[in-house]
């Protein structure tokens, strides 16, 4: 039997394999296909202090080896997360993960300090990287200044584990990385999508209401698996992989370019089961290597 | 039932005329209860260009035979090449989907309404309804008869009407121009359509005038069909409301239409 | 008849259909496939002043949609372009475009003088974003400062017109491509590729000799549109746009985003007459659209 | 001839054993000469993760019949969905594309060896280099009986020699262990090679060491096949050449081997 344990700064996780945040509800969406239990970990949709109806339809348009996605943030709030979602879930033999959104500093920490109450949430995401939301979001998270600003912030309302979900959209994502290191995160988790565009031809329309949207899946796996190894050689703090993620050799992938653990998103909606899989492909690859520790593949990359 | 990620077999795939095919699809596991408007979602296997699953109607179930029926009009790439499946091959959905249409009460004298392949939930809407086939009227639109599919499997569950839009089969025009629409309307007490948003949108308004019951399928562009992504979703009076697990079946009065 | 000519500064094209740098050789190499003189004109492969072995093998990974390639400029030198390659293409009856490349703004200067005194070579394109050199290349892309600095060095002995590429691994492409425009760039070109990375799981090495390389293809289409349509907004000078063509209507795509002309690159690697079927598709959707002038197209978003 | 992306009838796919498959090629157009070691590069349609062409070492050709045959040995994804191509469906492919081998002088006695898939080149070689079969000895290597292809359409060009790695064919070992290689290279001036680049390199260490002329097809990663990314690298001693332009066949003297 192979150990697929792994830990994010004093968390123990079962496995290394999360869903990611906006791909999985609040995971009862998908426990119709899958055991909960078996996962890592579950990333809750994005949550912000206040409801929000996201943007106008259309929200979505498929791409090559990907999908561009502009729901910004849609979700009833934080009350509705706490006293709806929260006594429904909160007892699944998985660590649920919140994550977390605001349009100010103020927004993410009052959050934050909601959240903090919570017994059963051992771990936030901090999402400064939306790239679907016309206030916060992404524009905390391209500039070392900003992105400082606001986990400092929220580091002194939260004593559990911290991490923090970094932009593609950015010239140096290691410096980004080593900046919310400085100001105590614990984890970093990368990458939130790359913004794109689509356009239709014929009607010489933008295809999404946003004009702009989020960019995921297959096609943005190379340049995910380049910025989670740039900030594994940056950083000390775990490093939490995403990005394109459709199986197990590409969560292995990321785990040997240094990620201690990685998120499945868009792969969900093609398949629901696919985390389950990779869960099975990563003991599948590490009994046929003869691995006995997950932990030995991390940043196991030889160059 | 569960949703469920189902590898079928492709037990037939019939060309019914240019564009749309019937395709018979049976499941290695018993089928669930299945109702008209819900709908299964299909991974396009092996084409270049296709990422996401697409969503097909179920235009008929089989329990004993374990067999769900779908009707695929050509419109792109995804029901293209899902036309081109051989028999033997497995296709792999997600099913069941979506919240179907409310089943009519015993006393209902119902109006089914389809246009282009939105005809499959309301064949088979007729079919399970449970009424008696002189209260049940079901108008289809196309735009020409080279469109219209044979429909004499469910000739004997209702009184069925045609229009097309250049007079080759029935009225000329369009399903509003329809007689049983325009000046029978009264017969029903209650409107179920899927089609184009546009043809919806013309009879919803109508039943929101009259004070119609009137329940529409929507159109729409989903990414994941189960309830996640959010991609999917319609400004309801209520809010933005998620097409593939509140819908696709609307009332209309519940719709900004 | 439609009309497919545009202008680029001063200079005229026949159309808006170029090959991209780097996947098109110096012409020659497609001519068995296609009637060169069909095309609006031909990027040919970067140029150094010096002959460049360029990076060990391998150089090239296949990804989603896309590939990475590491070819790190390989060419042989300013002389061997001068003396043995421009006598053999300068009469081509389409216009001929060097990619220019240093490591040091000298080279940058010294190789763009020789280029001036070509008669038949009317515009340079300054790649300031190779991703795949050590030394320059896209390290002069990626900062406003550098961008203007070697613009501005290169402007000084280059009357004709003046391209910049630019890369799109940045915070903010809109503000690069506003500093090179005000360095008397003439016009910008995007993009150049992305960062990316490939790992073989089973052997726990990178796939590339360099690690990292540069990705190309479908894959990255929504980026560069997205970026097209930034930098069309931000600047006058006209906007070549390129990542991801495949076809015509990915070519429409980047005109109607704002691109004046399009570069078509990795497609002409899956089937060289890729840029000639563009260049029919374009006529026939303008008069599909009854569209007398391409130039009614550039920019013609709707949003 | 010019490089053309033709479009190919697939008259025959034909497999041979587990993995190898012989592809027919029918051209709408006059085939161009070709040599052994020259190659075509395959687009693989309708894959969902392949995206660049895929080459292949040319078999065979019939002038007369406008028929290219290919050897396809599945390796991965792309070779696996070319040999699930039917006979009637189209094949994208660019022709003709590498420097063959060179063509033995009259006097010559050639080997031949090939492993895997090289076999092709090498075959194609047997056939057409117009010596007499005693001047052609073919030297084959696989891994088991079960890997080797039926080469009796060939064996009339030359003496077959044959290794398995497991000894169930010919003798036990590698195709360096067979004695014509070991023992009786001295009967040959010049040879061809074509195969796992390992299988070459001991090859062509010994050709140098005992200063026989030898040329081997170099194995690649390609993006394009024609020249222009420049990504097919091999580092000879006159610098970085293209294998698909410069190549596949070098002179072992030229190599950093
Ligand atoms: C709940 C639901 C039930 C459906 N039931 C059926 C059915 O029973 N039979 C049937 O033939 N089709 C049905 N559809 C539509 C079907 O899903 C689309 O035709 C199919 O996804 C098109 O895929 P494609 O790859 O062929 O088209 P693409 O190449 O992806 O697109 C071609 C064109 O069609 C448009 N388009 C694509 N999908 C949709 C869509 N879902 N709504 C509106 N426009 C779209 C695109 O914008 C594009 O212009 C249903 C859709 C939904 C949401
Ligand atoms: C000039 C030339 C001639 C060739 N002739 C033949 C032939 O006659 N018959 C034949 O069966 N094959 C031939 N090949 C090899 C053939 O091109 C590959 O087997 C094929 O591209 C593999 O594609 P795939 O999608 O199946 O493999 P992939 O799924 O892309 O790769 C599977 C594995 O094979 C490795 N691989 C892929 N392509 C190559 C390659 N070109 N060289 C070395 N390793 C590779 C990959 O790294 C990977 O580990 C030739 C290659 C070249 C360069
Ligand atoms: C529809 C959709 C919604 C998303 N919503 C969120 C979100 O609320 N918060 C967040 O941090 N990331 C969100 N993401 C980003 C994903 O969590 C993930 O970072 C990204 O999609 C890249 O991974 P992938 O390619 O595996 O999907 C969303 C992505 C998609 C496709
Ligand atoms: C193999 C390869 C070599 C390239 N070489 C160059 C180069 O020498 N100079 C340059 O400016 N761009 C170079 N590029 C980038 C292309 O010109 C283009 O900007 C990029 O590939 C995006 O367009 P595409 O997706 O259409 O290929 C190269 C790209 C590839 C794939
Ligand atoms: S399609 Fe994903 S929520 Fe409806
Ligand atoms: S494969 Fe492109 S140059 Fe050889």
């Amino acid at each position: 039997m192979v150990n697929l344990g792994i830990k994010i700064h004093e968390l123990d996780f079962k496995n290394p394999v999360l869903t990611a945040s906006g791909t999985c509800g609040f995971g009862e969406e998908i426990a119709d296909f899958i055991d909960l239990s078996l996962l890592g970990g579950i990333v809750v949709k994005g949550t912000t202090l206040k409801h929000r109806e996201g943007n106008t339809y259309p929200r979505m348009a498929e791409t090559p080896s990907g999908m561009l996605n502009a729901v910004g943030l849609q979700n009833k709030g934080a009350d509705n997360f706490i006293f709806n979602i929260y006594p429904r879930i909160k007892d699944l033999d998985t660590h649920i993960i919140v994550n977390v959104n605001g349009s100010t500093i103020e927004d993410y920490v009052a959050l934050t300090e909601r959240l903090n109450e919570l017994d059963k949430i051992p771990a936030i995401e901090l999402n400064i990287s939306c790239p679907n939301v016309k206030e916060g979001g992404m524009a905390f998270g391209i500039s070392c200044r900003s992105a400082e600003a606001v986990v400092k912030a929220v580091r002194k309302v939260y004593d559990k584990t911290l991490i923090v979900k970094l932009s593609p959209n950015v010239t140096n994502i290691a410096e980004i990385a080593k900046a919310v290191e400085g100001q105590g995160a614990d984890s970093v988790s990368l990458i939130n999508t790359l913004l794109g565009m689509a356009v239709n031809a014929e009607t010489r329309k933008p295809v999404l209401s946003t004009i702009t949207g989020g960019l995921s899946g297959p096609a943005i796996k190379p340049i995910a698996l380049r910025m989670v190894w740039q900030v594994y050689n940056a950083v000390k703090i775990p490093v939490i992989g995403m990005g394109g993620i459709m199986n197990a050799t590409d969560a292995l992938e990321f785990m040997i370019s240094g990620a201690s653990a990685i998120q499945v998103g868009t792969a969900i909606f093609i398949d629901p089961t696919i985390p389950v899989q990779i869960i099975d492909g990563i003991s599948a690859y590490m009994e046929r290597h003869k691995i006995q520790s997950v932990n030995d593949l991390i940043g196991s990359l030889q160059c | 039932m569960r949703k469920t990620v189902i590898d079928f077999l492709l037990l037939d795939n019939k060309q019914l005329n240019k564009d749309n095919f019937l395709l018979k699809l049976r499941s290695p596991i018993p089928v669930p209860e299945l109702f008209p408007g819900q709908f299964i979602n299909v991974l396009i296997k092996d084409a270049s260009e296709i990422f996401l699953r697409r969503p097909f109607s179920i235009l008929d179930v089989d329990f004993n035979k374990q067999i769900i029926s779908i009707l695929v009009k050509i419109l792109g790439r995804g029901s293209k090449k899902l036309t081109e499946a051989k028999e033997g091959e497995t296709i792999n959905a997600i099913v069941p989907l979506g919240k179907s249409f409310s089943l009519p009460e015993k006393s209902d004298r119902i109006l089914l309404i389809g246009g282009g392949s939105g005809v499959a939930p309301m064949l088979f809407l007729s079919k399970i309804c449970g009424l008696a086939p002189s209260n049940v009227s079901v108008l289809i639109g196309a735009r020409s008869i080279s469109d219209h599919i044979d429909i004499s499997a469910y000739q004997a569950y209702g009184q069925f009407h045609f229009t097309t839009e250049d007079g080759t089969l029935g009225e000329k025009g369009f399903v509003t121009n329809h007689p049983v629409f325009t000046e029978k309307l009264e017969n029903y007490n209650k409107i179920y359509t899927c089609g184009p948003n546009q043809m919806m949108k013309a009879i919803g308004k109508v039943a929101i005038e009259k004070g119609i019951f009137c329940e529409v399928s929507l159109e729409n562009m989903m990414a994941c069909g189960f309830g996640v992504c959010l991609c999917c979703v319609e400004d309801t009076k209520t809010g933005h409301k998620c097409v593939c697990t509140d819908g696709p079946v609307f009332n209309v009065n519940d719709l900004k239409w």
